[in-house]
């Protein structure tokens, strides 16, 4: 079996994944899209470590799944006190900081 | 420039003769050598730090380390003249600044026969200087911090020419910048005084860019950036990175010794207290450009093209800075127009290679006597008439004030090369050895002199002869002998600054240092030249006396003249040079920085409103607070650095 | 059956570490059980303690390093391969934990806000309502901070210390957590902390997600995670380039973002200054520590022998980077940004350090290596960064911290000492020559000159200059300037604040005056082991 | 290579529907429908284990936090589509599909060698083995990932957590504290009137009415009178008219007292 296709669509999902993070303005969605992002590394991991006949991909997908839960406790946590204090979870809205 | 393919170049015969810095360890009195910058720096330290404490005493602590200075210098002076010939490189080492594996800088000092004489002048003339600004400045509250910074300024400048190489000479190098932006921004409170202090500063950075290229550069080369080891190595490294390095020094040394192109902030650095005219942008700080390059003869000699530059560079301020001196009203600004001049005359001896370094530090030293004296006087002069400097407001004042007058009148002379005063010896030596070089580099100083001597003696009638044009309420006095003092001095120095040349002793002295010039017979015989110089001076003279001696001076300032006096009277365009070739490509910069000036520096508007235009705010708009933004940005980025690395790898 | 043999964890190695985490869990038990009055004391005191012990351990294991790779460097690899302990990660350690400890300080400061820390009484407070004052009066304050920072410092220190691709993963996200969640807890102006947070949280997500993307990647190429199996796979040629270099520029991407190279610097100037200032001067000053020395190990030891590919790219970086902090950082009114953009001018150095890298046989003997010039800079950096925000945050009025430069004018005639001192540290960015700025400058762009990027160095000299613009701008703004309105204040702090100014100002003259043993150590530091 | 087949155009569809749909909840649905397929790709991938933890960790609790939190910030809410950062929408594309295109066209050029396969690797099964490695080799970083994850309670508990800073009023201080504000400020002691009770609709949105027949305010929660549901009094008035005309004369005030009486009880 080739592990090509897996690879181009991983490249696919990741790059979805960037873009929602640019055009989509719900601070959460945006965070979704991050972890669409960390998904697809997941699936390169996975198909690499099937490539390479080692199980490091795997241990590695299994840390950014770790990892992410984390992140989502704390990004969730400071989405939820910016949401409280301005009402709004538009990232757009927190703007006050520029130039 | 025409005159360039005529150039022959010394270095070619000279090369051979470059003289290689080894100096033996420091022993008997020369162990104080460090003294010398130790008691400066800690005047300035008490004196600064000290705060009001000091008031009281502040300003005699202050002389008090310039002189003692003095003496040990004097001293170290007198043992160096006791040593052999080939013994006079003497080095101390303090400590090592910074030392890793095989790459060493030491804070090291070199005294040798050329930091003898800075360090004599530097300390003599500063200290004449010192004593004078008690009178000058006991009327100014702040007269305390004065003269901390004037100890800061002394003891930047002996770091400057003690120093063994070239980041122990940087580190003098920015510290007399400091010393000086602080003391020509002295009066604050004078809006043009600030401006004039940043304006000396932002010019200086630029000269200061080359300086740290040129050391880079040398580190690079050689690997050692000590004179020692810099001057041993020279003749190994490729003619082409000597010649960049000689390049990027001019750049530094144009910066510091207000040359062209770099020469716009020198004339308004007169915002400064008249001292510090005096001593620090006439007899000192501005001359370290020509230090550096007779101290890196080793460097010049063997890139002909640099020195074909600094010649360039020579002739065209040396005409540059007289005739904006020709058309000031402002008694200091026709000095620092001179001054200009005078050092584009020291450029062009350092830039004749072998055969004029001697010549060039000869003329330095009469130069620091004779214009310090004349900028003392101008301050005399300021000092009795209510601190006015516009010389169409004086006249007829040599019976007011006699002392000025007389000192003032030595150091005219000396200037315009009267002969038997100092002047007159250095000024020929230079323009002569010119003639050696390319005929035509020797006309063109020779005119140099010629206007030198019409405008100066323009400023000698305007202020001291003609009729009196000062209000009723002015009552011109003499200064305090405090004063007087340091005038006096000086003009005994200008009027025998000559004795140095007697039986060539600088030139011999200079040798181990910058070698010994091989006697080049010029093509008609030297008293020929010296004549038709006077010839020159003497119909600059008399042009002076028959146009203005002889006719009313108004008080204001005819506004229908010459497109010529016009062009002088704003600085020949330099400005206007500058904003065309400089600063307008990077306008947008510019007036970025002066809206913020406006908005943010000086107060005048607050908040963002006012923060619109310019380059760095077009920029600054790209931070726009939005965070998707900055992720774009981010994406951009990951593009940019994936595709550096592919196109750069398999492309 | 799958034979399992115990992992050995060189505890002897790794202990200061351990200590660090150890001591942030203790902080945590400390919240949950200790009394209220007794918990700052007690936090304060802990993670002090456990610093200066850490500290002291990894000075002990300093010295104790074994030579290896013919002497080139010092240490070895341990935790089942996981961790390398050789000089230059014990460089940094020390480094981190030095800078931690000024941080601590800062965070501990209570003078400045009238007995209270500078961090929110009650984060989950809104805003401007009863709880949020009664909270203030109160005198409450989040001594979770410490623990929070502790765990920061530890990811600090295992960062540049991993040796495989997803350590270093895990490293960098025990370092972002913790100052996601700091930033967002300032006492006052909460609004613009908790966009700060938002901003760096969301940011710093999304790099990783690039940083983990790259690791899939170059995983793909190499076939393991190990820096010296991919170093040595890239000298076998095994396997497809494309992939290789495609995630090598990801793996980049990540780490330039924490170093706040452009074009990844955009979040902070804006974080910088919506964040605790207390936690801005530790993160300024620690984050790059750890980040470069991370950054030096990835492209050295994993990356070494793909040098001619990589430099390139940093040659432009670093070039934009310069320039970008430079010319931002004349156009700013808020001496937090202002702060901001020169530290990214300052990455922009420190980046032509980094791509000043030669291998030993090009360098001729006892010349200065990449490696030690940079760790030179990032200790003169480091220091110089924390005393100035330190500095920043005790010029304040009624209503906090005033930043805005205006408000700066005349700090010259109302604290002689402050503005002289910060005068001082900005001289020092600006490398002044006797200060430890100069040094630091004159080290990278030697190095880089000598490995031949003389444009970077040229470009380097032209931004410096144009930096030194907006630095000297600042001190005439405070000395030459005349006051606007009642004119700035300074509020005195405890010793706490005094200790971390001084050690800035100390480390900032004598690296100036007297940087050999500092360079020797770093010289002593040794290569990295790959 | 059926699987992922039919799931990869599911899942780009799914991902693609993150970037359009309107309302978040959606988006957390899509981002579930791709997770999912992702996990059956990890079992064609042959890592069992991976299958189970995104199953259960990432779909079951990340984005069930995910959607925790769209409930907190309401359910409802659905983002406007017209772009206000001038040019993001057009350069995001722009750089997005670019970036696409570099890694899609860079990673498929990429011939790759023959897939070794996990078959040795797993040998004595998936689980074992990994655990075996993660123990191993990474032994370390994950046990510092537990410095994440306390790093994350304390986060969470910092910024969500408000402590009680007050004690808890008791029944005896909150009778005591009604009294005294009623002699204060005058304000009524009892609860307040329920709604709809002496009117003719049994409902929330309808006020009670004052002995007098006029319809008390203070009996309809302010929500709904701010959204303006309420069945104002004005509007009751023709209704109480009837109900007046229907008893007759007098008869009006009696129910009422007599209702009164039974509440009291």
């Amino acid at each position: 079996m080739s592990t090509e296709p897996y690879i181009v669509l991983s490249a696919i999902l990741f790059t979805i994944g960037c873009v929602g993070v640019l055009t989509r303005r719900n601070a959460i969605v945006v965070f979704m899209c991050v972890e669409l992002m960390l998904n697809a590394s997941n699936l390169a991991l996975v198909t690499f470590a099937k490539a390479n006949g080692n199980l490091e991909g795997q241990v590695g997908a299994f840390f950014v799944m770790v990892v992410a839960a984390a992140e989502v406790v704390v990004g969730l946590a400071i989405i939820m006190t910016i949401f409280r204090t301005r009402r709004s979870a538009s990232v757009d809205d927190a703007s006050l900081l520029k130039y | 420039m025409s005159v360039l393919p005529m150039l022959a170049p010394l270095a070619a015969e000279g090369a051979e003769h470059v003289p290689v810095v080894d100096p033996s360890s420091a022993d008997g009195v020369f162990t104080l050598m460090w003294v010398v910058i130790a008691l400066p720096l800690a005047g300035a330290a008490i004196l600064l730090l000290g705060g009001r404490l000091t008031d009281a005493w502040g300003h005699l602590l202050g002389c008090l380390t310039v002189v003692g200075s003095f003496a040990i210098s004097l001293a170290m002076f007198v043992s160096l003249i006791g040593r052999a010939d080939d013994d006079r490189q003497v080095s101390q080492h303090l400590y090592d600044w910074i030392s890793v594996g095989g790459f060493k800088v030491g804070a090291d000092l070199l005294y040798d026969p050329l930091s003898a004489l800075f360090l004599l002048l530097i300390t003599g003339v500063g200290g004449l200087i010192h004593i004078y600004s008690i009178g000058y400045m006991a009327h100014d509250e702040r007269r305390r911090r004065f003269f901390g910074y004037l100890n800061l300024f002394v003891a930047a400048m002996l770091v400057l020419v003690l120093a063994e190489n070239y980041l122990l000479l940087f580190l003098g190098w920015e510290g007399v910048g400091l010393a000086s932006y602080l003391l020509i921004g002295f009066w604050q409170y004078k809006p043009s005084a600030a401006a004039a202090a940043k304006k000396a500063f932002v010019i200086n950075r630029v000269g200061d860019m080359g300086m740290s290229l040129a050391i880079m550069l040398i580190f690079v080369t050689f690997g050692t950036i000590s004179f020692t080891g810099v001057s041993e190595a020279a003749g190994g490294a490729k003619e082409s990175t000597l010649t960049a390095i000689g390049l990027l020094l001019l750049l530094g040394a144009c910066g510091k010794s207000a040359q062209v192109p770099l020469q716009a902030w020198l004339l308004d650095a007169m915002e400064g207290p008249t001292p510090v005219s005096a001593l620090i942008h006439a007899a000192t700080m501005v001359t370290a450009g020509v230090y550096l390059i007779v101290r890196s003869n080793f460097i010049f000699d063997r890139a002909p093209d640099a020195q074909t530059a600094v010649i360039a560079v020579a002739v065209v301020t040396l005409l540059w800075g007289a005739i904006i001196g020709t058309s000031k009203d402002d008694i200091k600004k026709v000095l620092a127009g001179s001054t200009m001049s005078q050092i584009g005359y020291m450029m062009l001896g350092a830039g004749l290679g072998i055969a004029g370094y001697a010549f060039a530090i000869f003329h330095l030293l009469n130069h620091g006597f004779f214009k310090a004296n004349m900028f003392l006087g101008a301050g005399s002069v300021m000092h009795a008439m209510d601190d006015d400097v516009d010389m169409r407001h004086y006249g007829a004042l040599s019976k007011m004030l006699p002392i000025t007058f007389l000192t003032f009148l030595m150091g005219y002379l000396a200037i315009i090369g009267f002969p038997g005063f100092s002047g007159f010896w250095s000024k020929d030596k230079i323009i002569e050895t010119a003639f050696v070089d390319s005929v035509w580099i020797g006309i063109l100083a020779t005119i140099g002199a010629g206007i030198t001597g019409f405008y100066m003696t323009r400023l000698m009638l305007m202020t001291f002869f003609t009729q009196k044009r000062w209000e009723e309420h002015v009552h011109p006095h003499e200064s305090p002998k405090v004063m007087t003092f340091p005038l006096i001095v000086l003009a005994a120095l200008s009027v025998l600054g000559g004795i140095m040349l007697l039986n060539d002793w600088i030139v011999d002295f200079l040798a181990p240092v910058v070698g010994t010039p091989v006697h080049h017979e010029t093509e008609v015989p030297p008293i020929v030249i010296t004549l038709i110089i006077l010839a020159v001076v003497a119909a600059g003279v008399a042009t002076a006396w028959f146009t203005i001696g002889r006719s009313e001076v108004p008080r204001v300032a005819p506004t229908q003249v010459s497109v010529f006096t016009r062009a002088a009277r704003n600085d020949l365009y330099g400005d206007a040079i500058n904003d065309t070739l400089v600063v307008r490509p990077g306008t947008h910069v510019v007036h970025g920085l002066t809206t913020f000036d406006k908005s943010v520096v000086d107060g005048a508007v607050m908040g963002q409103a006012s923060a619109t235009g310019g380059l760095a705010q077009v920029f600054r708009r790209w931070q726009n607070g939005f965070v998707r933004s900055y992720a774009l940005s981010l994406l951009g980025g990951a593009i940019l650095v994936v595709l550096a690395l592919l196109v750069v790898n398999l492309g | 059956m799958i034979e399992f043999s115990k992992p050995v964890i060189g505890y002897a190695e790794v202990w200061p570490m351990l200590l660090v985490f150890g001591v942030a869990c203790a902080g945590v038990l400390v919240e949950a059980f200790a009394p209220r009055r007794v918990r700052y004391a007690t936090q304060v005191l802990l993670a002090l303690v456990g610093l200066a012990a850490a500290f002291v351990g990894t000075v002990m294991i300093g010295l104790d390093l074994n030579e290896t790779a013919g002497g080139a460097a010092k240490g070895g690899i341990t935790a089942e391969g996981a961790i390398v302990v050789d000089g230059p990660a014990i460089f940094l350690w020390g480094l981190i934990l030095l800078i931690a400890v000024g941080g601590l300080l800062l965070f501990a400061e209570r003078e400045l806000e009238g007995g209270v820390s500078a961090f929110a009484g009650q984060a989950a407070a809104l805003p401007g309502t009863e709880a949020e004052r009664e909270a203030s009066t109160r005198g409450l304050d989040h001594t979770e901070v410490f623990p929070l920072m502790m765990f920061a410092v530890g990811g600090m220190m295992l960062f540049p210390a991993s040796n495989d691709l997803l350590t270093m993963f895990v490293a960098l996200e025990v370092l972002s957590l913790p100052l996601y969640l700091l930033s967002g807890l300032a006492r006052r102006r909460r609004l613009l902390s908790q966009e700060a947070a938002l901003k760096y949280f969301l940011l710093g997500a999304f790099s990783s997600g690039f940083f983990i993307y790259g690791i899939a990647l170059v995983y793909g190429y190499a076939g393991t995670m190990e820096f010296g199996g991919i170093n040595e796979a890239i000298s076998n040629n095994t396997g497809n380039r494309t992939l290789l270099l495609a995630g090598m520029g990801l793996i980049s991407v990540g780490l330039l973002f924490k170093v706040g190279a452009a074009p990844f610097q955009a979040w902070t100037p804006d974080v910088y200054q919506g964040a605790p200032t207390a936690v801005t001067g530790f993160m300024a000053a620690a984050t790059k520590v750890a980040a470069f020395g991370a950054l030096m190990r990835l492209y050295y030891v994993a990356f070494g022998n793909e040098r001619w590919s990589w430099q390139p790219m940093l040659w432009v970086i670093a070039i934009l980077t310069m320039l970008v902090g430079a010319l931002l950082a004349i156009a700013q009114s808020d001496i937090k940004r202002m702060l901001a953009y020169s530290s990214v001018a300052h990455t922009g150095f420190l980046l032509t350090g980094v791509l000043g890298a030669q291998s030993a046989s090009e360098l001729s003997s006892g010349e200065i290596t990449s490696l030690q010039a940079v760790l030179f800079y990032l200790v003169t950096y480091g220091f110089m960064t924390l005393g100035a925000f330190a500095i920043v945050s005790m010029v304040r009025d009624a209503g906090g911290e005033t930043n805005h430069l205006s408000r700066w004018a005349g700090l010259g005639k109302e604290s002689p000492i402050v503005a002289g001192i910060f005068a001082f540290f900005l001289l020092s960015m600006a490398g002044i020559p006797l200060t430890a700025g100069f040094t630091g400058k004159w080290a990278v762009f030697a190095v880089a000159m000598s490995a031949g990027a003389w444009p970077v160095v040229v470009v380097a000299v032209l931004t410096s200059a144009l930096a030194a613009f907006f630095y000297v701008r600042v001190i005439v703004l405070m000395y030459f300037a005349d006051p606007v309105g009642a004119g700035p204040s300074v509020t005195l702090p405890s010793v706490l604040t005094a200790v971390t100014i001084a050690l800035g100002v100390a480390a900032t003259l004598l690296l100036g005056i007297v940087p050999g043993p500092v360079l020797d150590l770093a010289a002593h530091a040794g290569e990295f082991i790959r | 290579m059926t699987a992922f087949w039919i799931l990869a155009p599911i899942m780009v569809a799914a991902a693609l529907g993150i970037l359009f749909v309107r309302k978040a909840v959606h988006a957390a649905l899509l981002l579930a429908v791709v997770m999912i397929s992702l996990a059956v790709l990890y079992a064609a991938l042959d890592a069992p284990f991976l299958f189970a933890v995104q199953i259960i960790v990432y779909t079951g609790a990340i984005l069930m936090l995910f959607l925790f939190v769209l409930m907190l910030v309401g359910v409802d809410a659905s983002d406007s589509v017209v772009e206000t950062i001038r040019g993001q929408r057009l350069l995001a594309t722009v750089v997005g599909l670019l970036f696409g295109l570099v890694l899609v066209v860079g990673i498929s050029q990429v011939t790759f060698g023959t897939v070794v396969g996990l078959d040795k690797a797993n040998e004595g099964g998936n689980v074992p083995q990994l655990a075996n490695l993660l123990f191993s080799k990474y032994v370390f970083a994950f046990e510092t990932t537990s410095a994440l994850l306390i790093t994350a309670a304390i986060g969470a508990m910092v910024l969500a957590h408000r402590e009680r800073l007050t004690p808890k009023e008791g029944q005896a201080a909150q009778a005591a504290r009604r009294v005294r504000e009623y002699a204060d400020t005058g304000r009524h002691l009892g609860p307040l009137p329920p709604p709809g009770v002496f009117a003719r609709h049994n409902a929330v949105d309808t006020p009670a009415l004052l002995p007098d027949g006029t319809a008390s305010e203070a009996s309809v929660s302010r929500v709904l009178a701010a959204r303006g549901t309420v069945r104002s009094a004005p509007a009751m008035a023709d209704d109480i008219d009837e109900v007046q005309r229907q008893l007759g004369q007098g008869g009006a005030a009696r129910p009422a007292v007599d209702e009164d009486e039974e509440g009291a009880q």
